[in-house]
């Protein structure tokens, strides 16, 4: 009753690993999707090494995550073994790139369609790195430009423009996208960003100062967006921000979601989280008589 | 509740070796040996330390001056405030273990002395081998002769104390007389590696406390990767089975960048 | 030790009624400065009596509230009364006012203030209205506009335009705003919007399905916009946003709030929460030898 | 937990009079007479509903159908799904209570049958003034007949049952015999001035539920404002010396706009 094709991705459920949540290497995301998930998507990946930030990276503040771990990479050119190895992985894999310039965006595309990912998703929004991402998926202009360029180079791989909560209007944005030749819409990444002070030390936390916030506090602005984009596309999304129980996973899909992003839930539930997500869907559709996922997909709408 | 740091205040600080300074602080938490904190210097940086002492009135952590954090921690004194979170990971187990020995190399000692603490208490017979560069390094050595008397086993590379030699070396000889039920160690990765080898090749159980480059410390960034395992949450102690089918462990570790290098490229970076 | 000039108004502490919360008429804002608020908010006037949206318009969600009340008002032109009664409250009192063109803002400015209110705040940061507001926080140039009309009608009275964090560049727009004559900066309103649906209705539960989010889960978005603001102008600074108690007010101040907003707070402790925070600010400050909560405004910058 | 509405599954509909409904469902939660839940009708509206009935297995709400929110929930049939979140509210008080006269005006019986229940097993000696427009709107006539028996007085203003006239009236009466230890009342709010007015001339305590147009219910809009009072949180259910201290009780309320009316402007809505 799960299963879920996302653009052409066969899932066995419609739970999807994040970006960046535990998919530094290739042994660790085939376990996650032994552990369940129907598709996992690769840490972003830029175009040169990349040290990150200096911890405090990733915080928990009761409410949700916050990081600002400052999308370090090994490199496209450093991802060869990994993409190897995830050949044997039990669910589809997306790759996850990012630039700070078109040319950087197109760059890493190109190093990376050789070897073949089930679908490429272009993080438009990281708001750690302050020209990385964040200027292209605030206006609907720039996302296009990336998207096109992107598109062009990646032939038959479907590609998945990823946005940001902090679009004045993410439906605008999403629905550019689209006519760029975006196959898929992935929302949000990280909100904000935000700050976490510490009292007795006087002190910003993250040694960046600001980070993304995610988890169970962004899930309204989450569906939000899903539920705008919705309405603005025909291409299927990728929802995500705040999905912590099977019940949250029915809500994205209501809201339009076709498949269903989790990153921070594995703070709060373990690795085991997509398998429970599942689980707890499958009750919930029982309960209610609905036969397949397919059935509640956009459901919220009039 | 939330996992961010708490500022603690070092209640004192006791200089161990040369280079090893224990730093002791208030902190209520339920911990186990092997366990670790984040523990953060606000505007500076945050790192896994072990906890090196666990009682119900204080935790204490023992640092190696070594990088640009543990130095700085290091010239703290008792009033210091130093941002804590945690404990993180699994620990080591007991479970079923009548007779143990424990192997540590240079500041591998700090995860095992509250292990060597809870060993005493369960009435574990227990051996330590503890090893170091020279006389001077040896970390936790006169803990470790009031708890263990003659069951304490030195070895030093430049035999300036204890037997000439590396850890492995006692450990293999211990293990030619006697049959523990497992073996602990902590210490330097290559040395680790040695210990296990010796283990397998007895059939003698035995678990390892890891170390990778760490930044949420509770197995969500991926950034601790060590084959399929997260070390700060799945780890940092390993069984030797576990690891004895890695494809990593002894070979490749990962920078901050996620690049994969091999441990030596990466520098004997613990071998203290 | 609390004791709080915030733009000449004199404080028995920095916490303050937010606007919207418990602040419909004067009888109730003057039992919240009895029950210890330094300073109360009234509900933003409008230029014509409006109804609001239909219920449900505020609901909690496990991580903050979420409201979309849609700015009713009885207009300025009813607001005599309350006035009137409210020349008797314990602590000074802020007037909000909105509008959705710049000539609205400066007619109800004009039509308040003979009453003489402490200050007015100009709420251009409402994400329930689709005009009325967002537009007008967003961009630093409009804010700046509607600052502008609105200081010239003003006079002596202090003017504070309340900011949203949905702005791409608040410290921008706060720059612009100290610039076009504001008195005081006011960040945050709520977040977003967001979304609350409900699976089993498979419905938006929200009458107007989107609305604004509040409470603990904007925290560290608002301590960023407020850390930013701090550093982009030199009058003082609103803070608010998911302050529930006196660390979070401590963190506010560190920040760079001279004044604490405290809305939602109100749901979690009750009309309490003033005198609880303020206490348990004492408290702190006790404990780590401030004497002034002076001292700390401003403390997590470098 | 949150306060989001949680939906319910109506498991049975009874028609009380030509125009009111009592529905019943499963929802746990505790609560106490004189309390209400926010009623959601998904994708319409969401209206404050005291509770007619309470116990452990289920409860139900009593609606007039009115305007347009309460006409379709008139006509929802059992298996039909509401939201409902709450109980909200302070609920009446029977503390010290050993003598009670109830007085219901219309639809006011609603909160009140929870309290007679409460009464009655709190061996409360209780008398029941039930009052309508005419014999066809007396809600719950036949349940507090069987349970209050000779102590149910019926009023109605054309008098085709019981005595022809005002609640009040009765009310009057039964203090010039009897002094109780409290007066409790609901119904039209110029119908509970009247009560207000008669209990403190005869010096008797009183609690009275009153309403106002509701937004969130738990005391954060401040829409539900009576004075410095908010009636959601407040109250509903005021005492009689809360209410002569009142400068708005029977005389103001406010629109949704938050604008002031008397309360003959707004119209006698629950003169029901
Ligand atoms: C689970 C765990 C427990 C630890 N327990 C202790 C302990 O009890 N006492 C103690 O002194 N140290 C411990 N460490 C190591 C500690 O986290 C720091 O790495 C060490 O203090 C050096 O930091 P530095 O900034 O002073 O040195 P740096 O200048 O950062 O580095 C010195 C060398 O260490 C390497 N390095 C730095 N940080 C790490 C890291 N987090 N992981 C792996 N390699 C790193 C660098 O590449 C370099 O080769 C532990 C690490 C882990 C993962
Ligand atoms: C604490 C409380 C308990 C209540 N308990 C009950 C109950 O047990 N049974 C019952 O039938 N009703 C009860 N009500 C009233 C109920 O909330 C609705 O007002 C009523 O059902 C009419 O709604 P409608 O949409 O059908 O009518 P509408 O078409 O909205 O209105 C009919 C009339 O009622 C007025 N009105 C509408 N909504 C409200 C409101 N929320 N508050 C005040 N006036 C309003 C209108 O101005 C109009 O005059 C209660 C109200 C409160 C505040
Ligand atoms: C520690 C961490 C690292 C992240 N790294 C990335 C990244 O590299 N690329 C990316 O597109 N998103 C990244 N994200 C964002 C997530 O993919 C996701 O969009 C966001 O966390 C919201 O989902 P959640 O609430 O389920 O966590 C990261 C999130 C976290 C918590
Ligand atoms: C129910 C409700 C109504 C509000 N109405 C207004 C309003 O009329 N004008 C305004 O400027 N802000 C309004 N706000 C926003 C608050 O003033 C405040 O900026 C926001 O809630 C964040 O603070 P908090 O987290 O302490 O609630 C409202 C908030 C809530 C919860
Ligand atoms: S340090 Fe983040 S997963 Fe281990
Ligand atoms: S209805 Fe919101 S305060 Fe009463």
């Amino acid at each position: 009753m799960l299963e879920t094709d996302f653009c052409g991705l066969k899932m066995k459920n419609p739970t999807v690993l994040a970006s960046g949540v535990m998919g530094c290497n290739a042994a660790l995301l085939k376990r996650v999707a032994r552990e369940g998930a129907g598709a996992v998507t690769m840490k972003s990946i830029g175009p040169k090494e990349k040290e990150g930030h200096k911890n405090p990276t990733v915080l928990e503040w009761e409410h949700g995550l916050i990081n600002a771990v400052g999308l370090p990479t090994a490199g496209y050119k450093n991802a060869e073994k990994e993409f190897k190895e995830l050949e044997k992985c039990k669910s589809p894999v997306i790759a996850s790139i990012y630039g700070s310039s078109i040319e950087e965006f197109t760059e890493v595309a190109e190093g990376i369609i050789g070897f073949e990912p089930a679908m490429i998703e272009i993080n438009i929004s990281c708001p750690n790195t302050k020209r990385e991402g964040q200027i292209f998926g605030t206006s609907p202009e720039v996302a296009a430009e990336v998207v096109k360029a992107v598109a062009e180079v990646c032939g038959k791989i479907p590609i998945m423009p990823k946005l940001t909560p902090q679009a004045n209007n993410i439906a605008a944005v999403a629905a550019a996208c689209e006519q760029a030749g975006a196959n898929a819409i992935c929302a949000i990444n990280t909100l904000g960003p935000g700050m976490v002070i510490d009292a007795d030390a006087r002190k910003p936390v993250l040694a960046n100062k600001f980070g993304g916030v995610s988890g169970p506090a962004i899930k309204p602005i989450a569906l939000r967006c899903v539920y705008q984009i919705y309405e603005a596309v025909s291409v299927p999304i990728l929802g995500l921000g705040g999905i912590s129980n099977g019940r949250d996973a029915i809500e994205m899909a209501m809201a339009g979601a076709t498949a269903i992003g989790v990153g921070s839930a594995t703070f709060y539930r373990g690795i085991e989280a997509f398998k429970l997500i599942s689980d707890e869907m499958k009750t919930w559709m029982k309960e209610q008589g609905v036969k397949s996922i397919k059935e509640i997909v956009g459901a919220a709408h009039d | 509740m939330s996992e961010l740091p708490q500022i603690v205040k070092i209640t004192k600080v006791q200089r161990e070796t040369g280079e090893h300074h224990t730093l002791f602080f208030n902190f209520k938490a339920e911990a186990a040996p092997g366990q670790f904190l984040m523990v953060w210097i606000p505007g500076v940086d945050e790192k896994p330390i072990s906890l090196s002492k666990i009682s119900k009135e204080e935790l204490a952590i023992t640092v190696q001056c070594k990088g640009s954090w543990s130095k700085r921690v290091c010239g703290f004194e008792s009033g210091t405030k130093i941002g804590v979170r945690g404990p993180y990971g699994n620990g080591f187990s007991t479970e079923g273990v009548k007779k143990a020995i424990i192997v540590a190399g240079g500041c591998g000692s700090a995860p095992l002395m509250p292990l060597v603490e809870k060993c005493l208490v369960e009435g574990i017979e227990t051996k330590f081998i503890l090893g170091a560069q020279n006389a001077k390094k040896l970390l936790f050595k006169k803990e470790l002769i009031e708890k263990l008397g003659d069951n304490l086993y030195i070895t030093t590379d430049d035999g300036s104390e204890g037997t000439k030699g590396f850890t492995t070396q006692t450990l293999e000889e211990l293990l030619g007389k006697e049959k523990p039920d497992c073996v602990y160690s902590c210490g330097p990765e290559i040395m680790m590696k040695g210990v296990l080898d010796i283990c397998q090749k007895k059939k003698i159980k035995s678990q390892l406390s890891l170390e990778r480059y760490m930044r949420c410390g509770f197995g969500v960034c991926g950034q601790c990767v060590m084959d399929d395992l997260m070390v700060c949450k799945d780890g940092p102690v390993f069984s030797g089975k576990t690891l004895s089918e890695s494809a990593e462990f002894g070979k490749l570790t990962r920078l901050k960048s996620g690049k994969e290098v091999s441990l030596k490229e990466f520098g004997d970076w613990r071998q203290c």
